[in-house]
C-alpha cells in the first residue's frame, strides 16, 4: 500500500507538471483493495483491470521502475511507451493490462479462466471493475458466462462512490452490486475496501473457491476515489464534507493503527517502509527521466507477429 | 480573450458547438442530448457546458455508462416523436453500441419503406496528438460513410462546429457528427462563409495541386499551402455523406494533380474512395497518379513521439504536394 | 388469437411449400401472449418486437393483408417488399418493427417511453423478447435505464423455453427473468402465457402503472414454442414428449374452454371467430399471390428522407 | 452424391469448413470452438455438425446469447494459452461485439509491445441473396481491413475453405474470418492448388482485363470469363489482410486494365483501396481507368427481385469488361 501511494501521489504531481502525458487515473484511498486481492494471489494468477490500475499492477509485482518509465511514454517503459498509464501491462506477471475501454476487463478475465479450467492450470483470474462499468452489458454478459461455466474467475467490484462525475447511486435503482451478482448466480461479499485485512480475507477465500472447481465470485469493495476521476479533475460535484470524511478511513492509516495495536509491526518499521517506498518510486522517477524516447522505428514494430 | 485584431464573433471550436446545441434545444421542444456526464457537469471536454442549468434535466439528460443502452434508446425516441442529439464520448467506444447506429438507425426508415423517420444525431470525438493511446485515438469515419443510411459530418472550422451540428439536428435522418478535439480550443470566427450541408469548401484556392481534407488535417493543409512554391487548392470536405464530388472534380479538372489528407488510418480509409472515383472520373484529366497521405496501419500508440511521427504533418503534406507537382 | 393462429399456421406451410422466402419464425403456441398483450394496450401505444413477431403485430391491429403481401415481398406489402417477417413494421400502429438483432427491441422501447414521457403523451411503449435474449448486454442495459428514468415501458419476455436449439435454462444459473427484474429495481410478475386473460389482466395493471407516472413492469409469460426455431428445423434437441404436453395447453383451447364454461360465448361463436380468421388469412395469401414484385424502382428509395 | 467425374476429393464448402476445424482441433489441444449453438446441434448453419460428439464439450462450447461477452472471452482466452475460433453467427452482429475486435484483440499485442500473443479466429459469414434482409444480409471486410493489427480473410474455394482456416488457426494473430453462406452449398476439389494465407490466386488466366475479386462474385467473374469474348484474368483476393497486391499489380501490368468486383456496398467499400493503390502504382501503364462494381448505397431490401438487382451479375461483371476493353 505504501508504494501504491507515494507512486500514485508523486504521478498525481508529475502529470500536473506536465511530465507524464496522456490521461491518468490515480487509485489514492483506494491502496487496500489492490493490496489485499493482489496479496492474496498467486504467481500465476491473472488479473485484468481498468484506466485506473496503478495500484492493482504494483500489488500484483509489477516493476515500479518499467512501470514509471512506461508511463513517461520511455522506450524502455514495460510496453515501449505504446500503452502508458491506461495501458500498462506485464503478461509475464500475469497482467493483462489496464484497459481503457469501460467493461473490457470483465470478458478478458472470463476468457483467462477458461483458459485455466480448460488446461487445469489452477490459475486464478481476477477481473477489477468499478461500480460505474456494473451497467455495462459487457459486466453482465460476463458475470452469466463466469457463472454458467464455473470459471475460477474473481470479479472484485471497487465501489468508489463515483463513475467519472456522477454519484453511481443514481444511476441505478439497485446500487448494491452484491445484489446484482444474485441474479447471475453469483455468491458475493461486500468488503471494507479500505481495509487491506478484509479484502485480503476476501480474496483468500474466493481464490481457494476457484481451486476448488466452485466457480466465480463478486466482491464488492467499498471504498472511495480521493482524487477527481482524471488528474485535474476540480470535482465540483462532490458534497462538501466527504472527502474529508473518507480521507479520516485512510487504508494506510487504518493498517498501521491495527499493525502498531497488535505488535505485528512498529513505529519505525512501518516508517521504514513507508521511506523505501518512497526512495523506489523517486529512484524510478529519476531513471525514467534520463531514459530516452521509443526509437521510432518501435511505432511499426508489434503490430503482427509471425 | 480575443485579440484587438479578432472579429466580434471570433470564438472557440467548443463553444461554437455549445451555441450549437443551445440552438438546437431553444428552437424545437423535441430536441434532448443525451449521453454520459453531459448534464450538470457539462460533459468531458466541457462541450455541454451551462446546458443542463439553462435547460434542464428533461433536456438535458445524463446517462450510466451504458452505450448500447442509450443509443439505441436515443434511436427510439427518434423514431416516436424526439429529435435526440446523443453523445458517444470517444469515436472508438462505437465498439460497445454499434448495432443501434448500424442495424436500427441506418436502415429502419429503409425497411419500413419510408414510414419510421429517425433525427438522430450520434456527437462523438476523435483526435489522435494527444496521448490518449490507441483505444481512444482512431477516427473511423470510413466505417460510417461504408453504411447506407448515415450522413456523416466532420466539421474543421469553428463556424461549422454551430452551423454543421444545427443543420445535423434538424436533418430528418440519422447523423454521425465527427468533432475533433484537437480542435476543441481552436479559435475562429464562427459567422464566417455559410455552406450547407453536403457541400465542400474551398477553404484555399490554388493552381497547382487539389488537397482533399476534413478534420483536424485541414489546418496542416493549409499550413502547407502557406508554404509554397506550389500553389495548393485546399478542400475542406465537410462531410463525407453527402460526399460533395463536384467541388473535388471541378477543382482537379483545373490542376490535373490530387493529394488526399486524412487523420485515419489511410489502408482502406474513407481518402480511398476519393481516390477511386478521381481516377475513373478525370483518368484522361490528371497529370499525375492520385496520391493519399493518412496514418500507417498501426495501432496509435502512447508515446507523443511516436504518435507524431505517424500523423501527416503539414511538412509531409508540402512536400507530397511539391512531390506531384514535381511528376508531371 | 384465432387470426394469429391461421396466420401462423398457414405462413409455415406456404414457407415450406417455398411462397415465402427469407427467413419465418413463427409464433403457433404463443398466441395468447399477443393477444393478451394487444389486447390491453390502447391505440396509441408502442411496441417494438422480434424475429418472432408476427403475433404481437397482429394483435396490435395491423393490418393482415398488408403483412402478407409484405411477407410474400410484394410492392404493396406494408414495408414495401423491403421488410419481410423479420422486419414487419407499420408505426402508424404504433408497431415499430419486428426485429432480427436478438435484443435489440428493448433500447428502442425504451426511447419510445423516453419520447412519450417527455413529451407528455401517456403513451406505453412494450419491447417483446424472448428469454435467450436476456442475457445481451442489451437487456441489461436497457431495463436499467428504464428503470431509473421511470419509463413507461412494459418489458414483456415470453418464455418459450428455447432459445434457438438450446434450452434456456441451461444458458444461465437464474433462469427466472422476474428475479433478474429485481436487480434493477423493477417490479415484476410471472404469468401463464397460454392463458390469455392472466395476460392480459397483468397488462393492463402495468400499463396502468406506466400511464401514472411509476415507470416499468417485467412480465415473464411462461409458454412453449410450438415449431422450430425458425420454419424448417426439426428440432432434435426437443425431449421426447414435452411437445405434446404443451399442446395440451393450447392458448385458444384454453380460452375457448373457459367462455364456454361462462357461457360468454357458444360454440358457434368460436366456430364462427376462426372460420372468419381462416377467412382473413386466405383472403389475404389469394391477394398477396396476385400482387406484383416491388417496382425495381423501390431498392433505391427511402435511404434518406429529405 | 458425386457425379462419375468428380475427383474423390470433391465435398462441399461446409464440410471443407468442417473438416479444417476438426484438423485444428484435433492437432493442438488448445484450440476450441466457442458460439451460439455450435455444439450439441451443430450449429445453425450445420456447420459445426459432429464436433461436439467427436470432441465434448470442453472443446466445442455452446454459450449464451451473449456475443460481447464470448467474443471478449475468446480474446481473453487466446492471451492465455488456448487458442480459440469463436463463431459470430452472421457478420451484421459484429453490431453487437465490436469492442473485443477492435479495441482488445487487434491492439493488445501492439500496446503490450508484443508480449501479449492473441491467436484468435472470429468466424463469421456473409452471402446476400437469400432474402434475409438488411439485418443479415452485410457485407463489412472493409472495416476490419482498415483496423490494424487484423487479418482479414475471405475463403472463395472449397480447399480454401478448408486450408485457409487451418492457416488462420495456426496463426498468431487474430483472424476475421468471413465465410459466404451462398457458397456453403457449392462443391469443389478441396485438394485443389494449394496456397499460402496471404497469396492471392490467378483463378482464370487471361489478356484483356484483369478481374479482382473475393467472397461470392469469385463464380460471378469466372462465369463472366466464360462468356467472351474479352479474355479476363480473375483474380481471387483470399484475404484482404494480408493484401497481395504483387499479384494484382503484375496482371493489370499485363492487361492495362482492372475491374474490382465484390459483393459489399461499393462507396467506401475495400474495392476502393485496390483501385486507389492500382491508380498510383500503375497511373502510366493502365490504357483505362480502374472499375470498380459492388452494392449501390441502399440497405438490402428483403424482396427477392429487389436482392437480385443490387448484387452484380455475370452479365454486368462481363458488360463492364467488356466496356473497358472497349474504351481503351
Ligand atoms: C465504453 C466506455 N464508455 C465510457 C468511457 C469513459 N469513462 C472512462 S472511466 C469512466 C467512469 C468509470 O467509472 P467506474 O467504473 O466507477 O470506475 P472508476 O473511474 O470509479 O474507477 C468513464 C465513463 C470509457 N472509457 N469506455
Ligand atoms: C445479436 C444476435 N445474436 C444471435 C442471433 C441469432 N438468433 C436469432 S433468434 C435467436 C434465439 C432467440 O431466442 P429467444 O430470445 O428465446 O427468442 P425465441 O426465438 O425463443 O422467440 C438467435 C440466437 C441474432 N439474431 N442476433
Ligand atoms: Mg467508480
Ligand atoms: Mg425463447
Amino acid at each position: 500500500m505504501a508504494l501504491i501511494r507515494a507512486f500514485e501521489t508523486r504521478v498525481a504531481e508529475l502529470y500536473r507538471d506536465g511530465e507524464i502525458p496522456g490521461f491518468v487515473h490515480t487509485s489514492l484511498g483506494q491502496e487496500a483493495v489492490a493490496a489485499g486481492v493482489g496479496g492474496a494471489l498467486q504467481d500465476d494468477d491473472y488479473i485484468a483491470t481498468t484506466h485506473r490500475g496503478h495500484g492493482h499492477c504494483l500489488a500484483r509485482g509489477m516493476d515500479v521502475n518499467g512501470m514509471m518509465a512506461e508511463l513517461f511514454a520511455r522506450g524502455e517503459g514495460l510496453c515501449h511507451g505504446k500503452g502508458g498509464s491506461m495501458h500498462v501491462a506485464d503478461p509475464s506477471q500475469g497482467v493483462l493490462g489496464a484497459n481503457a475501454i469501460v467493461g473490457a476487463s470483465l470478458p478478458l478475465a472470463v476468457g483467462a479462466g477458461m483458459s485455466s479450467k480448460l488446461l487445469g492450470q489452477g490459475r486464478v483470474a481476477v477481473a477489477f471493475f468499478g461500480e460505474g462499468a456494473v451497467n455495462q452489458g459487457a459486466f453482465h454478459e460476463a458475470a452469466n458466462l463466469a457463472a454458467i461455466w464455473d470459471l475460477p474467475t474473481i470479479l472484485v467490484c471497487e465501489n468508489n462512490v463515483y463513475a467519472e462525475f456522477s454519484d453511481s447511486r443514481t444511476l441505478t435503482r439497485v446500487p448494491s452490486i452484491v445484489e446484482r451478482a444474485a441474479s447471475y448466480g453469483i455468491e458475493a461479499a461486500i468488503v471494507d475496501g479500505n481495509d487491506v485485512d478484509a479484502v485480503y480475507r476476501r480474496t483468500i477465500d474466493a481464490a481457494a473457491r476457484c481451486r476448488d472447481g466452485r466457480g466465480p465470485f463478486l466482491i464488492e469493495a467499498e471504498t472511495y476515489r480521493w482524487h477527481g476521476h482524471y488528474e485535474g479533475d476540480a470535482q465540483p460535484y462532490k458534497p462538501e464534507g466527504e472527502s474529508e470524511e473518507w480521507r479520516e478511513k485512510d487504508p494506510l492509516e487504518i493498517s498501521a493503527a491495527r499493525l502498531l495495536r497488535s505488535g505485528e509491526a512498529g513505529a519505525e518499521e512501518l516508517e521504514g517502509i513507508r521511506a523505501e517506498a518512497s526512495e523506489r518510486v523517486e529512484s524510478a522517477i529519476e531513471r525514467a527521466r534520463e531514459l530516452p524516447a521509443p526509437d521510432p522505428e518501435e511505432a511499426y514494430a508489434d503490430v503482427f507477429g509471425d | 480573450m480575443s485579440s484587438a485584431t479578432e472579429p466580434a464573433t471570433e470564438i472557440r471550436y467548443i463553444d461554437a458547438l455549445n451555441a450549437g446545441m443551445a440552438t438546437a434545444i431553444e428552437e424545437d421542444e423535441r430536441v434532448v442530448l443525451i449521453g454520459i456526464d453531459v448534464g450538470a457537469s457539462g460533459g468531458i471536454f466541457r462541450v455541454t457546458k451551462g446546458l443542463f442549468d439553462r435547460f434542464g434535466p428533461e433536456r438535458v439528460i445524463d446517462t450510466p455508462i451504458s452505450e448500447m443502452g442509450f443509443v439505441g434508446a436515443a434511436v427510439g425516441a427518434a423514431m416516436t416523436g424526439l429529435r435526440p442529439i446523443v453523445e458517444i464520448m470517444f469515436m472508438d467506444f462505437v465498439g460497445v453500441c454499434m448495432d443501434p447506429i448500424l442495424n436500427q438507425a441506418a436502415k429502419l426508415r429503409y425497411m419500413t419503406a419510408g414510414a419510421l423517420e429517425i433525427p438522430v444525431v450520434f456527437r462523438m470525438q476523435t483526435g489522435a496528438g494527444k496521448s490518449a493511446g490507441a483505444q481512444h485515438s482512431q477516427s473511423l469515419e470510413a466505417w460510417f460513410a461504408h453504411i447506407p443510411g448515415l450522413k456523416v459530418v466532420m466539421p474543421a472550422t469553428v463556424a461549422d462546429a454551430r452551423d454543421l451540428l444545427l443543420e445535423s439536428v434538424r436533418d430528418p435522418n440519422p447523423v454521425v457528427f465527427v468533432e475533433n478535439r484537437r480542435l476543441y480550443a481552436s479559435k475562429g470566427d464562427v459567422e464566417a462563409d455559410p455552406l450547407p450541408l453536403g457541400k465542400a469548401r474551398v477553404a484555399q484556392a490554388g493552381d497547382d495541386v487539389t488537397v482533399v481534407t476534413w478534420g483536424q488535417m485541414l489546418r496542416r493543409c493549409l499550413a502547407a499551402a502557406d508554404e509554397g512554391p506550389a500553389s495548393l487548392e485546399v478542400i475542406d470536405l465537410r462531410s463525407l455523406v453527402p460526399l460533395d464530388m463536384e467541388t473535388v472534380i471541378e477543382s482537379v479538372q483545373r490542376t490535373g494533380r490530387l493529394l488526399i489528407v486524412h487523420e485515419a488510418v489511410q489502408d482502406f480509409g474513407a481518402g480511398a474512395e476519393i481516390a477511386a472515383r478521381v481516377g475513373d472520373q478525370l483518368f484522361d484529366e490528371l497529370r499525375t497518379p492520385v496520391r493519399r497521405l493518412g496514418a500507417p496501419s498501426v495501432p496509435m500508440p502512447f508515446s507523443p513521439d511516436l504518435e507524431r511521427a505517424l500523423l501527416p504533418t503539414s511538412k509531409a503534406i508540402s512536400a507530397a504536394a511539391q512531390a506531384l507537382k514535381a511528376e508531371g
